[in-house]
């Protein structure tokens, strides 16, 4: 607020910069800090870990250990620290996948405009209509053993005309605005309205979308893994130890809330970051 | 037509409302979306057609273990599914039974699949009204309530265990129910669905923990959306313009705030319905609910290709005409798209 | 373990091939029976109570596994719902009893002639479908055809169809069946004693089913319940109950729910680490020892485990102990690569199979395999123990410095199913030769480790052909040596049965044949 | 400046301000508005003008005893008829509001609410606190539609407000301010965005309304020509605080504070072409406001002391108050100052962009019909006319933003394509089109610099280090320090925002800009330093103008010629000075009878 004696027409600051402004909104960064905890107990968790996440301790749902012991007799608080990590990358690269493919679909729909929009949502409200499960069984029977890049396309796909929608929405809102008639005036490829005009300004609501579709994909991974959809059948993973070990519930209930506690409170910390990116955003411009 | 749009040119005289020709423009518009509804299925009878053919040799899944052993039953099989015709001539086939209201045989239990599955559709239908029925006073009174506290203590533990409820998978939240209500603390209620050969809801305890069960997984999310649009509603000048006239503030909330606001909450609570109509395998397995879930699960299973393939469509009609109930619903409740219709 | 077999010796000592006596007999054997499950089980069961039984009421069974694939087809039982079902409706000529010898049921008696060619069956007299009519020797032709028609045999009817001469079996007189083989078959009572082979009428209708059973049809949806009502023309005891509703759960956690809050008297397959909860809740455990067993399967005729030392070497590997500790959560006994424990000709003198990882390095090193790595095929409809124990054995075989990458297949039992170099699959309760004559000849129907071996073939065919018991149990006794010393199964134990059962529920005995009594509904009150 | 609550106030007559102050919950310490008296008497239309930024809504709502979240009452008071609206318990407020003191909305297109038809909004409130029957409330609607001039027919109640225009969607507003006879009115900015004809109507219904219902009424705005127009006394509102108040003439003829003389310098007239002037820098935010006078930094008066002492209000001659320790030295001021003589028609035209027989179609709707002027170079020629007379949207076919059109636009020699992809690089870099809105014309997600610097990396200009050196000179040009170049554009002012724009548009060294509307966004000192900034660059660069405005006083001081537009037909075209002193056109007549006028 200094700079209005020096020169007459300097602007001057008005607004704290957007980091300034993201440190103040407790939401995101209570958010932030839980999913940062989260995600280094994932990575760190194999280091720490007490027994190796095939190690048998003791007999199947007894209460060997700091958190009893599973199915198989595996301990669980080291099956919880080793099975973070590959759920967390699935389901992040499948949200990212999910979230590009969507984002391309709904703003080349946006911008296109007309009879493309039209025909483009038209086609998205199909894949929409259609009953996702068939698709995982499809994939499932297609293929022998499933690699991890085939659950993040599954999981991708079924996130991407939701968020196709999302971006539409947004988008429509930005495409009419005069820069990007601005950038057309000045005969702007297409692709580069889209990329430098069109989704910079999609940042916020897309990062807001993208943090409540990491909740989904977390998830649909763990879903999948019900049915039976997993690189890796004996490897720990949150999503699977809550299936394997559903039956215990009532008698060894660690061994299935553990596994739902961390994925909850990831959850909460995606959420809250999500929603404290969403106020920001209407908060700034 | 985005250019249309975009021109700055407000305010400009309105013509007054036209009078009765408007209900021509209505069926005109309720009759091309009935069509793009009928085109955007017939695409999906075509995807779901291609992804049950992808499925591989039905048969050998129908038969698992017994296919070396049983002939008669491959040969017959391979008759009911008419493998020898080409997939063109399987597809019109299936479509044509489809538009005769003709789904086909059941593969695992050899009955009419409309007989099969009638009355999980109607258990489904029944459980997802019971819950929308619920779902939609709560989630929205509780959005009311957070929205006239916005961003003080009681709005703050409200939103905290929204976000809490909505990070809990559903099954969990069942399980926690059942062991709550029904074996472990209380005995008060049925822990599952015995239907027998009635209908879940012939003894309405039944429904309690389904429905609580559906409505604690929906609810959180539709009451996030609803509040939020309601505070972007209350910021608005209508409403500042409504409190400033001296209207009493339960007054401005109710009836300014909230009918401007109830047309994203539709649009939000007909995508969870829809997803919910396709979607409650969890709760229809905990509570061994005789619904579609479970039983496209089981048919998937089976590969009883007459009936995944009858579900499907049936799923994807839920989720047409739901978005399409809805769509009708946010114009009649928008007076300026209803106009905009009528002319 | 030492009960089970040494009631197997006891039985073993009985005259298996000839029945008589009428119905008396019967029961004086079910009273000897229930004895034997009560005292000899051993297995912490609290059996039936015995007591005064009160009739009337509605009974609930709740069943696991059950899908809208559920047939109430009397020769095409798949799943546990669907044998409940079957088992109660229909009944076959000859029973398996609870301690799984044969026993009379609607035939009196079911005996061979010297060459085990011609066996004549003798048909219980006074004994009436559900709707009145008697059974006649026609009805036992017709279900003969019914089941192993040669042109097209059930699953069930698969061993029986190759063996039966339909044109030379005929009835007597008008309780007298003479049943005549193309070759000789010794143990023919085995196959008729099956649940796949209920008696029903000439005019037999799958739609408004009618067979024997103490329980008659009332209503049937698949993948949902059945209901059937007491059968006051029962030739046997009569049902207490006056209903019997088998209820379909898609997930065991519910059903144990159900029984928890009442609204189920019956559950059948209760998962082990379960037993605890119910036992604590005011439920009753039915526990029975069982020759079901969840084998590995090695394809003798692909590399490398054409090498039958390699074969040897992962039989080395897996720890039986640890496989039955964890998998089964130590419910079960022993296996030593064997099945049909219960089978009187059961070489139990066989040395005892341990671990032993330096037996199987070296083994595998001479083989040329020391750094062997192979894929296992696994997948959840096996059951859940195979995945459990195919983890284990992933962490056994690491020991011995063999890579095993599982992969879970959806379905296991699909267009690869016994083609699969290593895999998983599970057996139900057999005696030796039915099995072996599906599983380990060239020609049987479910051979998945393609064993083919001409001596071994040759001892199974004499041993059909021998009626002489013990000289048959000899044969039985080399085959089995061949199979220790080159099959390509890994047996590493039999699971036992836990079933479980409202508090008011009284008169369900542990069987070695099915779940809850052989889901013998029809000695349970409420 | 303590005294002033007028006796007839305490007695019942009108409203007071006494020492209000409101301040930030988030920002304790830091006010919005500060040390406001101000009375309205009954019968008397007060004016409170300032910029944007200055308070003068929040002053207005306070009268209602209501702030936006995120403010509050720090001190003062709101006396009317014996009570302290401030002090009562908020029901009480409630019940004063609508029924006492009512209040018009700024934009009632977006105050009415969309979802309930007019008639019931009319009488939401009486019906609410049971005021009369059925039947008198909705004879009294109809009654006061008709007061309004509109139809008060029941097709007419049964309306929603979008269905309306904007002049009647502010008189529905009106008629619905004045249904319950309040005896204080608070209008914020009623008429901005209407038309000058629409304006001017409901400036005369309203006028009329206060009169003869004989309430007190505080007319909020930002437009001092419409303050002249209707006011009986003027405060001027700058940086939260009233820095001058008088009576309408003696206030226009004579004004004393620096800021009110500078604001009325940046005025166009319609009688005159003036050579407008801004005011340098840019009106403090609350929190950001200096100490002492806070116009010091801005006025060209300012001596050391006014930065030491907040001056307070001051008596200059009775009833006329000046916040100014400077007031009587700083001389005379006459309203004539700046005039510039008109462009001379005789000048000899080089013509540039030609359009001819322009018909523009949005679908199968023709909204543009036959029309034909042409641009002469480093001549500015105005497109005028109201809302839907097409000029935007001719704007826009010059600039290659719109496709559908028929005729010929002929720019030096050639045709001009339809659209800007369907012109050549050249073309598209000599003509460059500046938006109205500078909020939307920028992308906000990009530096200054880097939207500077595009256009001529696109028409290979200059690149690099060489292009950021030309940005830095450009910014320069518009009056822009370097310090800006790494800042977004929601870090500037709007002024600075379309600066920004003009300089992206500079960049592509164009021969033809497009202005639209360009400075109808802006605050009017903003606007009066963008116009002088045009004009100096039509001198500097020989830069030709296509300007479409609304506002005609603006036209006399930039163009040299008019097209006057209307429904899509060109209805008069000339010399600005002809067509302003001579209209040959009833049209254009009306337009200029209807504008607002200090002269």
């Amino acid at each position: 607020m200094t700079a209005t004696a020096a020169s007459p027409t300097a602007p001057t600051v008005s607004t704290p910069s957007t980091l300034r402004r993201a440190l103040q909104q407790k939401r995101l960064v209570s958010g932030a800090v839980i999913t940062l905890i989260i995600v280094l107990i994932a990575i760190l968790g194999p280091l720490v870990a007490p027994h190796g996440q095939n190690e048998v301790v003791g007999p199947p749902f007894s209460s060997v250990g700091v958190l009893g012991t599973d199915y198989l007799g595996q301990d669980v608080l080291s099956r919880l620290l080793h099975g973070g990590l590959a759920v967390l990358v699935i389901a992040l690269l499948a949200t990212l996948f999910g979230m590009v493919v969507g984002i391309i679909i709904g703003v080349v729909a946006a911008y296109s405009g007309g009879w493309w929009d039209e025909v483009i949502m038209r086609l998205n409200d199909v894949v929409l209509a259609f009953p996702q499960i068939l698709l995982a069984l499809v994939v499932l029977t297609a293929v022998n053993q499933p690699r991890a890049w085939m659950i993040v396309v599954l999981v991708g796909i079924s996130h991407a005309p939701r968020v196709a929608r999302v971006a539409r929405g947004v988008a429509l809102g930005i495409v009419s605005r005069d820069f990007v008639y601005a950038a057309e005036a000045l005969g702007e490829k297409r692709s580069r309205v889209i990329l430098a005009e069109v989704l910079p300004n999609m940042n916020a609501p897309l990062l807001a979308e993208g943090g409540l579709r990491l909740t989904y994909s977390i998830g649909l991974v763990a879903g999948l893994g019900f049915l039976g959809f997993s690189t890796n059948p004996e490897a720990a993973n949150w999503g699977q130890m809550i299936n394997e070990n559903r039956l215990a519930l009532s008698t060894q209930p660690w061994a299935v809330l553990a596994p739902v506690f961390i994925i909850g409170v990831f959850t909460i910390g995606t959420n809250l970051m999500a929603d404290g990116i969403a106020q920001l955003s209407q908060r700034g411009d | 037509m985005a250019d249309v749009a975009v021109l700055p040119e407000p305010l400009e005289e309105v013509a007054p409302p036209k009078g009765r020709h408007g209900s021509v423009a209505w069926i005109l518009w309720i009759a091309r979306r009935l069509g793009l509804a009928v085109l955007t299925l017939w695409l999906v009878s075509v995807l779901v057609f291609i992804a049950t053919t992808a499925l591989g040799d039905p048969i050998r899944a129908i038969l698992g273990k017994d296919y070396n052993a049983d002939k008669a039953r491959v040969a017959q099989l391979t008759e009911q599914l008419n493998l020898n015709e080409s997939a063109v001539k399987r597809y019109l086939d299936w479509l044509g039974g489809l538009l005769h209201g003709d789904l086909g045989t059941s593969i695992a239990n050899q009955r009419p699949v409309g007989q099969l599955i009638s009355s999980n559709v109607l258990n489904s239908f029944v459980l997802v009204l019971i819950s929308a029925v619920v779902l939609i006073p709560v989630a929205f009174g509780i959005a009311m309530i957070s929205a006239n506290y916005r961003r003080k203590r009681p709005d703050t533990v409200i939103q905290t265990i929204l976000l809490a409820l909505a990070g809990l998978p559903e099954f969990v939240t069942g399980i926690l129910l059942v062991a709550l209500f029904s074996t472990t603390v209380f005995h008060w209620l049925p822990a599952v669905t015995i239907a027998g050969a009635g209908h879940p809801w012939d003894q309405p305890s039944v429904m309690v923990l389904p429905v609580a069960t559906l409505v604690l997984a929906v609810a959180p999310y539709v009451s996030r959306i609803v509040r939020s649009t309601l505070l972007e509603v209350l910021d608005s000048d209508y409403v500042e313009l409504a409190r400033l006239k001296g209207i009493p503030e339960k007054v401005v909330l109710r009836k300014h705030a909230l009918l401007n606001a109830v047309v994203p909450g539709i649009q939000v609570v007909s995508l969870q319905l829809a997803w919910l109509a396709g979607g409650v395998v969890f709760v229809e397995t905990v509570f061994n609910y005789p619904g579609i879930g479970a039983l496209l699960v089981d048919s998937v299973r089976n590969h009883d290709i007459p009936v995944v393939q009858a579900l499907s469509m049936i799923i994807a009609g839920v989720y047409v005409v739901v978005n399409l109930i809805a769509d009708l619903l946010s114009i009649l409740l928008t007076p300026r798209s209803r106009t905009a219709i009528s002319s | 373990m030492p009960e089970p077999t040494t009631d197997g010796r006891n039985l073993s000592r009985r005259q298996l091939f000839k029945y008589s006596g009428g119905a008396l007999a019967a029961v004086a054997a079910a009273d000897a029976l229930a004895a034997c499950g009560g005292g000899g089980g051993g297995s912490g069961s609290s059996g039936g109570g015995g007591g005064s039984q009160a009739s009337g009421g509605v009974l609930i069974h709740g069943a696991t596994g059950g899908s809208s694939k559920d047939t109430i087809d009397p020769h095409r039982p798949v799943t546990a719902p669907d044998i409940a079902r079957v088992s109660n409706l229909f009944e076959p000529l000859l029973f398996w009893d609870d301690n799984y010898q044969i026993a009379p049921a609607i035939a009196e008696s079911v005996e061979p002639s010297a060459d085990a060619k011609t066996w004549t069956v003798k048909l219980r007299q006074g004994v009436t479908f559900h709707n009145g009519k008697p059974v006649t020797p026609e009805d036992v032709l017709f279900t003969l055809n019914r089941v192993a028609n040669p042109k097209s045999p059930t699953s069930a009817g698969g061993a029986l169809s190759e063996i039966i001469d339909f044109d030379k079996t005929k009835k007597v007189d008008a309780s007298t069946v003479n049943i005549v083989l193309h070759t000789p078959y010794a143990v023919l009572q085995y196959l008729l004693a099956e649940y796949t082979f209920g008696i029903v009428p000439t005019d037999f209708d799958v739609k408004n089913p009618v067979g024997t059973g103490a329980f008659k049809y009332k209503s049937f949806t698949p993948g949902q319940s059945s209901v059937f009502t007491k059968f006051d023309g029962y030739w046997g005891q009569k049902a207490f109950v006056d209903e019997l509703h088998i209820q379909d759960f898609s997930d065991p956690n519910a059903c144990v729910n159900a029984l928890l809050a009442g609204q189920i008297q019956t559950m059948d397959n209760l998962p082990y680490n379960l037993m605890d909860s119910v036992s604590k809740q005011g439920g009753k455990l039915l526990q029975a020892e069982t020759g079901a067993w969840i084998p590995f399967t090695m394809r003798v005729d692909q590399a490398p485990f054409s090498d039958v030392r390699v074969r040897q070497a992962l039989r080395l590997i897996c720890d039986r102990k640890q496989m039955i500790a964890q998998a089964l959560a130590g419910h079960g006994t022993l296996g030593n690569d064997l099945y049909a424990p219960f089978d009187p000709a059961f070489a139990k003198d066989l040395p005892q199979r341990e671990q032993d990882i330096d037996q199987a390095k070296s083994l595998l090193s001479a083989a040329g395999h020391s750094d062997l790595s192979v894929q296992l095929f696994t997948g959840d409809d096996i059951g859940s123990v195979a995945p459990a124990s195919a983890a284990l054995f992933v962490q056994q075989a690491k020991k011995a410095g063999v890579t095993v990458s599982v992969v879970k297949k959806t379905p296991f039992y699909g267009d690869d199913y016994l083609s699969y170099p290593f895999a998983q699959d599970f057996w139900n309760t057999r005696n030796y030769l039915p099995q072996a004559a599906v599983s380990e000849l060239k020609r049987g129907t479910y051979n998945e480790t393609h064993f083919n071996n001409p001596k071994f073939a040759q001892l199974i065919a004499t041993a059909q052909a021998t009626t002489d018991e013990a000289k048959r149990n000899t044969l039985l006794q080399d085959a089995q040596k061949i199979e220790y010393d080159e099959g390509g199964y890994i047996i590493w134990g039999f699971r036992q049965q836990v079933d479980a059962y409202g508090a008011k529920v009284q008169g369900i005995k542990p069987s070695k044949y099915l779940p809850l009594g052989s889901y013998k509904f029809q000695y349970a009150s409420v | 400046m303590t005294n002033t609550v007028d006796t007839a106030v305490r007695q019942g007559q009108g409203i007071a301000i006494e020492g209000l102050r409101i301040g930030l919950t988030s920002r304790p310490g830091v006010d919005v508005v500060d040390d406001i008296d101000l009375v309205m008497r009954t019968g008397e239309v007060v004016g409170l003008v300032g910029e944007s930024g200055s308070g003068k809504t929040t002053v207005g709502t306070a009268l209602l005893g209501y702030t936006r979240a995120g403010a509050v009452f720090d001190g003062g008071k709101v006396l009317f008829e014996d009570r302290d609206v401030l002090a009562l318990p908020w029901q009480q407020v409630r019940q004063l509001r609508g029924e006492e003191i009512a209040y018009v909305p700024q934009d009632p297109a977006a105050a009415l609410n969309p979802s309930i038809r007019i008639g019931k909004q009319i009488v939401e409130l009486m019906q609410l606190r049971g005021l009369g029957t059925a039947e008198s409330r909705l004879a009294g609607a109809r009654a006061g539609l008709a007061e309004v001039g509109l139809p008060n027919d029941d097709e007419f109640l049964s309306r929603y407000s979008h269905q309306l225009s904007g002049g009647q969607v502010q008189r529905v507003a009106l008629a619905m301010a004045f249904l319950p006879r309040p005896k204080v009115l608070v209008l914020d900015e009623p008429t901005t965005g209407l038309d000058v004809t629409t304006q001017g109507m409901v400036l005369r219904t309203m006028g009329e309304l206060c009169r003869s219902h004989g309430v007190a009424a505080l007319y909020v705005t930002h437009d001092l020509a419409v303050v002249a127009n209707i006011a009986d006394r003027v405060a001027v509102m700058y940086a939260g605080q009233i820095v001058e108040l008088g009576p309408k003439e003696q206030l226009f003829a004579d004004p004393r504070h620096p800021y009110t003389r500078a604001l009325l310098d940046s005025i166009p007239h319609l009688s005159q072409a003036r050579a407008l002037s801004g005011i340098p820098g840019r009106t403090p935010a609350p929190g950001a406001r200096p100490g002492g006078c806070r116009f010091h930094n801005r006025c060209a008066y300012a001596i050391e002391e006014c930065a030491k002492d907040t001056p307070a209000l001051r008596d200059l001659a009775p009833a006329h108050q000046v916040r100014c320790i400077r007031a009587e030295e700083i001389g005379a001021w006459d309203i004539s100052r700046g005039a510039v003589p008109d462009a001379r028609p005789d000048r000899p035209r080089d013509v540039i962009l030609s359009i001819e027989n322009l018909g523009v179609f949005y679908g199968h709707k023709q909204v543009v019909f036959d029309v034909s002027f042409d641009v002469a170079k480093a001549e500015v020629v105005a497109l005028v006319g109201e809302s839907g007379s097409g000029k935007t949207t001719i704007s826009r076919c010059v600039g290659g933003l719109h496709k559908e059109w028929t005729g010929r636009i002929g720019f030096e020699d050639r045709d001009l394509g339809h659209g800007s992809r369907a012109r050549s690089a050249a073309d598209r870099k000599r003509i460059q089109y500046i938006f109205q809105n500078p909020y939307l014309s920028l992308n906000p997600r990009l530096t200054i610099e880097q939207i500077v610097k595009r256009p001529m990396e696109l028409f290979g200009i200059a690149s690099g280090r060489q292009a950021t050196d030309r940005v830095v000179e450009l910014l320069d040009q518009v009056a822009l320090g370097p310090a800006v170049l790494k800042y977004q554009a929601n870090r500037l002012s709007g002024g600075e925002r379309q600066r920004v724009a003009i300089a992206r548009a500079l960049a592509a060294e164009p021969d033809v800009l497009v202005c639209d509307e360009v400075t109808s966004a802006l605050d009017v000192s903003v606007q009066g330093s963008i116009v002088a900034l045009l004009e100096s660059l039509r001198v500097e660069r020989g830069i030709s103008m296509l300007f479409v405005t609304h506002n005609l006083a603006l036209v006399r001081s930039i163009a040299a010629r008019v097209q006057i537009l209307n429904g899509g037909r060109l209805v008069e075209s000339g010399m600005v000075a002809d067509v302003m002193d001579h209209p040959q056109e009833d049209y254009t007549k009306r337009l200029l009878a209807n504008s607002p006028r200090i002269d």
